[in-house]
């Protein structure tokens, strides 16, 4: 075991594992941004194992997961938007969930990119950390508009909940 | 170590038919179900592990630089995680004709077949 | 072109027809579609046929290696699909009912779903590429495949009339129990995978054999787990709950596949595993797998013949009434000798003919009386003679009547077993002989009194025909079609060439070594004759009483007034089949233990 | 049956049942043994037909019987569902209000789709080389362009979804599979023999029809699942029964 | 002992996974956690040397089932709703 799967594993432990209790537990407010946390620590997770394999392939998954975590995301919020509307996160929780995305991707992604050298795979890791930053950007925002513009949006054919 | 991934994935089949057994919404069963299957991706990948090996991929390693796991069971699980997919659709597609025709998704309340 | 690489095209035959089906499905008209999926299915049945017909002997297996991974000493990387005769037997049978269901649906459902007038072939296609494909492969993994395929495919038929309440609940129970004993089945495949590092049945069968003496727990483990999921589609006790439930529900032509192959499939699965893997000296000894099959075969009858006799939905009858039959059949395989099986074989097949029948004539009440309840029809059925005189040979033949093929199967079935599972066989017979006969005598003959309804158990009242209306004439092809079928049950009995062909199919097939060598090594060995199923007098005694008795039951019972059924003592027994899915979740593992218990 | 009595029932099942389970474990060779005799051969085989991905050679050469069985499920499914989720004639179509989209979840979702799009493509393309393959990528496929239902609503995703084509897609992907398959017979060899030229080692056209066989995968599996999305879309947003209606619009 | 740590977490998490997405009653919650099973079991394939397989995971777990989970919620839960109301009125 090497520096880097060590690394990864105790993301995995660290981050993916408190990201996925709160994903698990609490209103569907803190879900969805949880949820969102979750997938960009696994990709990076993902990330550093393919480093510490030695296996430039693995990091396909980091990239598929990069754009359909996100995804996943925000067909949450579009289908549990009236869940959303009618309890809203903190504004500093997400704030700090979001905070959190944008620390831990460039944390992740420089070092590697360091390790790796210019070349495609180089290429790749950024383009990954790019959609990750993006991702996680647009899932908070997702939030925060399906909250303010929540009652409006949350009508009855969009809705989900039992009123 | 030596026989804890198989014990995990016992423990996932049990604890979805667990869930199985005592659910009160067919949703939340066809999701149980989901938790029993994944028991048997954890077995046959757990079957076909060897330490210290890699994925017989060999796009970016030379083969026989290094010690390979089972490609056979991996192949395997693919095939079971498309019918899992596949299986959860069409149960659901069934729950949701079940909800329009019995006004209900508790398995306690349908009561048409008996005896 | 060799019988071996025509193997591989039965199943592939159906499953191009489906594509093309679906393909071009939006611009067919109904009848294009239906008769396109009706000659798909013949093709697929005469190629078949054809396989059959060509096969060298009795006791040929012609192997084929998909990909043409042939082995290098005893090792390949391949699937093997073997088209010994009793593989190809059932693929035929399997190939010849799926035509008649299609026939018997032709213009039959009342509203294809729109644009989708070729779903319902196509469904059908697929099914019996599956149900093919199980029959013919020789690779544990690749029949785990094609059982999922054919379960899914009938959750979807079963369902298939969506406006129907118990259709859709019949089909999710059906869905949900059926995914789980595939999943234990996939659990045991990783067992055995795990101690052999093989997943043919012939390469995992050799390396057992190689570590002789008893079974240890993982051998014992893998088989139970297997197993169970094969005893699921099966509808062996306590894993039958399903079957009922779907079974009464889904179309008729559905219902002729179901009881008539796929449950019968089960049993084949069952009994080709246990002789390819388990029969050798590394797997289950013969006396531990005798003993668990044929307890379980004998609950399975008695329940089923019990809960048979109880029913007066006609469809829940008939369910019941294969639930019965499979516990015969396990019986019949727990003898574990080629006698046994072949007496099986013979039974399965003539059964297919009859059940399917009975299933057609049930069909033809439901589309022109809108009931397919026992009370509800009383001598509604006058004015059906041809139907009635159907539904009553039916009944007749399931009761043993010689010379069918089922009084045949069963004679041989008994011999072989001996001692007290004649007794079993006779009165198993005789009781869901007798249910039949009773409810055709108060439907078709208007025998004994009209009654009162009971709201507390499925009745067969509010349901909907699966025709566009009522019926007011019946259609041909919905009188030919159960003809045929009950002409083939006779003549499964009456020609001779069958007889001995099952004969040798069955030593074929209980030759657990020569299988192996066949398949491995390419070497033909000639299994022990024995000799081939025929009539013998006690036999067609034991027919001819359990069909007297068939008769004496339903006639005491319609005399009888009807307030006295269901039998007040069944109540509890009535109440276990609940329709609720929690329950049948507990009893399929409950049915791992036993059968686990019943091993060791 | 009473809830008690299920209870028991499942108690004596599950214990039965992780009995037998955990003695069969302790009989199992230990996790992460280095006796795989299959997977060894596979991996040759998978070598000696210039296959990178040994998972990709298995799945499309050597077992690929069970892969057409696996489609066909997946095929048998996407109809299935197709005719279970069919309007009935109780019911009818409702078209959804056009829903309002946050600019910066528009923006991005349309960045994303043909990202998306692309990487499934790209998995899909490099099935027999790297990590993925047909039903991978054919997933991602699909699931891009479900995107479009995000970033502007269903109406939109209903005018690039003719679903009909989907479905012939769906057939042709089949199709396709079993006449590449057939096509090694005239050629007089088995059933779904790789029968084409094997290629360069680690070169997109390497491992004779195993790219081809997983092109097949990948348009079935995309189409399939579109339609499949769609079915399930259809009957949450869209279709209505009478009586449903009539309380909406109350 | 130390290479096994990395796989030893990774059936951790798929058990409490399991475990978690059989307790959890309500489907809506229920599709979260599946969620989390798919993405917990996709790290634990790529532990496993299994990189396929924890793409194929990550494309159904992830996405495609709690989204067809969702949408049949909704569906029942929309039927269910009018179904309340009618007998209110």
């Amino acid at each position: 075991m090497n520096g880097w799967t060590a690394a990864g594993t105790a993301l995995l432990l660290c981050g993916v594992a408190p990201a996925a209790c709160a994903t698990a537990t609490g209103p569907v407010s803190r879900r969805v941004p949880a949820q969102n946390l979750t997938t960009t620590l696994l990709s990076l997770v993902f990330l550093l194992l393919a480093q510490g394999f030695g296996r430039t392939a693995y990091v396909d998954t980091a990239l598929v997961l990069s754009v359909l975590g996100p995804a996943g995301t925000l067909l949450y919020v579009r289908l549990l938007a009236d869940r959303l509307a009618a309890r809203p996160p903190r504004p500093r929780s997400l704030l700090a969930t979001t905070a959190l995305n944008y620390v831990a991707v460039p944390a992740v992604v420089v070092p590697l990119c360091f390790a790796t050298g210019p070349g495609r795979a180089l290429v790749k890791l950024l383009v990954i950390g790019g959609l990750l930053v993006l991702g996680s950007r647009t899932a908070s925002r997702a939030v925060t508009a399906a909250v303010t513009a929540g009652h409006g949006l949350a009508g009855s054919a969009e809705g989900m909940s039992d009123g | 170590m030596s026989v804890l991934p198989y014990l995990c994935a016992g423990w996932l089949f049990l604890i979805g038919c667990y869930g199985l057994a005592t659910s009160r919404n067919l949703i939340h069963a066809v999701g149980c179900l989901a938790v029993c299957q994944s028991a048997t991706y954890v077995l046959l990948l757990a079957v076909g592990y060897r330490h210290g090996g890699t994925a017989p991929v060999f796009s970016d390693i030379a083969p026989g630089s290094r010690p390979v796991v089972d490609p056979v069971v991996q192949a395997l699980t693919l095939t079971d995680i498309v019918i899992g997919a596949t299986v959860t659709a069409l149960l659901l597609s069934l729950v949701i004709q079940i909800a329009k025709r019995h006004r209900t998704v508790d398995p306690d309340e349908l009561s048409e077949l008996r005896g | 072109m060799t019988v071996a690489r025509m193997l591989p095209l039965i199943v592939a035959t159906p499953l191009f027809g489906a594509a093309v089906l679906v393909g071009a499905g939006r611009r067919l008209p109904r009848a294009a579609a239906e008769v396109l999926g009706l000659l798909f299915a013949a093709g697929t049945a005469a190629l078949a046929l054809a396989a059959s017909a060509a096969l060298p002997s009795s006791t040929a297996r012609p192997v084929e290696w998909v990909g043409g991974w042939r082995p290098h000493g005893g090792a390949s990387v391949g699937i093997v699909l073997v088209g010994d005769r009793t593989g190809l037997g059932l693929a035929t049978l399997v190939s010849l009912l799926v035509p008649a269901a299609l026939a018997y649906a032709w213009r039959y459902f009342d509203e294809p779903p729109r644009r989708h007038a070729a779903s319902f072939p196509a469904l059908v296609l697929l099914f019996q590429a599956g149900m093919c494909g199980f029959a013919l492969t020789g690779d544990l993994f690749n029949a785990f495949v094609f059982f999922e395929l054919m379960g899914v495919v009938a959750y979807a038929l079963t369902g298939y009339r969506v406006e129907e309440a118990r259709a859709v609940q019949g089909g999710l129970v059906f869905g949900v129990v059926n995914s789980l004993g595939g999943y234990t089945t996939l659990l045991g495949i990783g067992l055995l995978y795990a101690r052999t590092g093989e997943l043919g049945l012939a390469q995992i069968g050799r390396a057992l054999d190689a570590r002789p003496g008893g079974p240890d727990a993982l051998v014992i483990a893998a088989f139970v787990l297997v197993a169970t999921g094969l005893l699921v589609k099966a509808a062996a006790v306590p894993f039958h709950f399903w079957l009922a439930d779907a079974h009464a529900v889904a179309p008729t032509p559905v219902c002729m596949l179901l009881s008539g192959v796929m449950v019968e499939l089960g049993v084949y699965g069952t009994a080709r595993v246990y002789w390819t893997v388990f029969a050798g000296p590394g797997g289950i000894p013969a006396p531990d797998a005798h003993r668990a099959l044929l307890a379980l075969g004998a609950l399975t009858a008695v329940l089923g013949a019990v809960m048979c006799w109880q029913q007066r939905h006609l469809k829940r009858l008939l369910a019941y009434s294969t639930v019965a039959h499979t516990g015969l059949f396990l019986i019949g395989l727990a003898v574990l000798t080629p006698e046994g099986i072949g007496g099986v074989a013979l039974y399965v097949l003539a059964h297919a003919g009859v059940k399917a029948a009975l299933f057609a004539c049930v069909g033809v009440l439901l589309d022109r009386f809108g009931s397919v309840d026992e009370h509800e029809l009383h001598g509604k059925g006058r004015e059906l003679p041809w139907v009635a005189g159907m539904f009553g040979i039916g009944g007749l033949a399931l009761a043993g009547l010689p010379p069918f093929g089922t009084a045949l199967g069963k004679a041989v079935t008994e011999e072989a077993a001996g001692g007290w599972a004649t007794a079993l066989f006779v009165a198993v017979s005789a009781v869901t002989g007798g249910a039949v006969l009773r409810a055709g005598a108060r439907v078709f003959l208007g025998l004994g009194s009209r009654p009162p309804g009971s709201p507390e158990e499925t009745t067969g009242e509010g349901e909907e025909p699966e025709t566009r209306r009522l019926l007011a004439r019946i259609p041909d092809s919905m009188l030919l079609v159960p003809t045929v079928l009950l002409a083939c049950a006779l003549a499964v009995g009456l020609v001779p060439g069958l007889r001995t062909a099952v004969g040798g199919a069955a030593d074929a097939f209980t030759d657990h070594a020569g299988y192996l060598a066949a398949v491995l090594d390419g070497r033909t060995t000639e299994p022990a004759p024995t000799p081939a199923p025929h009539w013998t007098t006690p036999g067609v005694v034991w027919g001819l009483l359990a069909t007297v008795l068939a008769g004496v039951l339903a006639l005491l019972a319609v005399q009888r007034p009807v307030r006295g059924e269901p039998v007040r003592w069944t109540v509890p027994l009535r109440r276990l089949h609940s329709g609720h899915v929690g329950d049948y979740v507990a009893w399929f593992l409950a049915g791992v233990t036993l059968l686990a218990a019943l091993l060791v | 049956m009473s809830m008690r009595l299920r209870l028991w029932v499942l108690a004596a099942g599950v214990l039965g049942t992780a009995t037998l389970f955990v003695l069969a474990c302790a009989e199992l060779p230990g996790f992460g043994g280095t006796w795989h005799p299959y997977g060894d051969r596979a991996v040759h085989a998978a070598l000696a037909r210039h296959t990178a991905n040994t998972i990709a050679s298995v799945n499309f050469d050597q077992r690929a019987l069970d892969t057409l069985g696996e489609e066909s499920i997946l095929f048998g499914s996407v109809l299935g569902t197709l005719v279970l989720l069919r309007q009935t004639r109780d019911e009818r179509r409702l078209p959804p209000e056009p829903a309002r989209v946050a600019p910066p979840v528009r923006r991005y979702a349309l960045i994303a789709l043909p990202v998306t799009l692309l990487i499934g493509l790209y998995v899909v393309a490099h099935g027999q080389l790297s990590p993925g393959g047909g039903f991978q990528g054919g997933v991602v496929v699909a699931t891009s362009l479900h995107l479009l239902y995000i970033a502007i609503d269903y109406r939109a995703l209903e005018r690039i979804r003719p679903v009909g084509l989907y479905e012939v897609a769906d057939a042709a992907g089949e199709a396709g599979y079993l006449l590449i398959g057939a096509a090694a017979l005239l050629t007089g060899a088995a059933f779904l023999t790789n029968f084409l030229p094997y290629g360069t080692f680690n070169t997109l056209s390497s491992g004779g029809t195993v790219p081809l066989l997983n092109a097949a995968i990948g348009v079935e599996v995309a189409a399939g699942i579109v339609v499949l999305l769609a079915r399930f879309l259809d009957q949450a947003v869209e279709i209505v029964s009478g009586r449903d209606e009539a309380e909406d619009e109350t | 002992m130390a290479e096994n740590v990395p796989v030893l977490i990774g059936l951790v998490l798929v058990a409490v996974a399991g475990t978690g997405a059989v307790l959890v009653r309500d489907p809506v919650r229920q599709s979260f956690v599946l969620s989390l099973l798919g993405l917990a079991l996709a790290a634990l394939f790529l532990l496993l040397q299994a990189p396929d397989v924890a793409l194929s995971q990550l494309a159904v777990g992830s996405a495609l089932t709690p989204l067809m989970v969702l949408l049949s919620v909704r569906k029942v839960r929309r039927k269910a709703r009018s179904e309340r109301r009618e007998e209110h009125e």
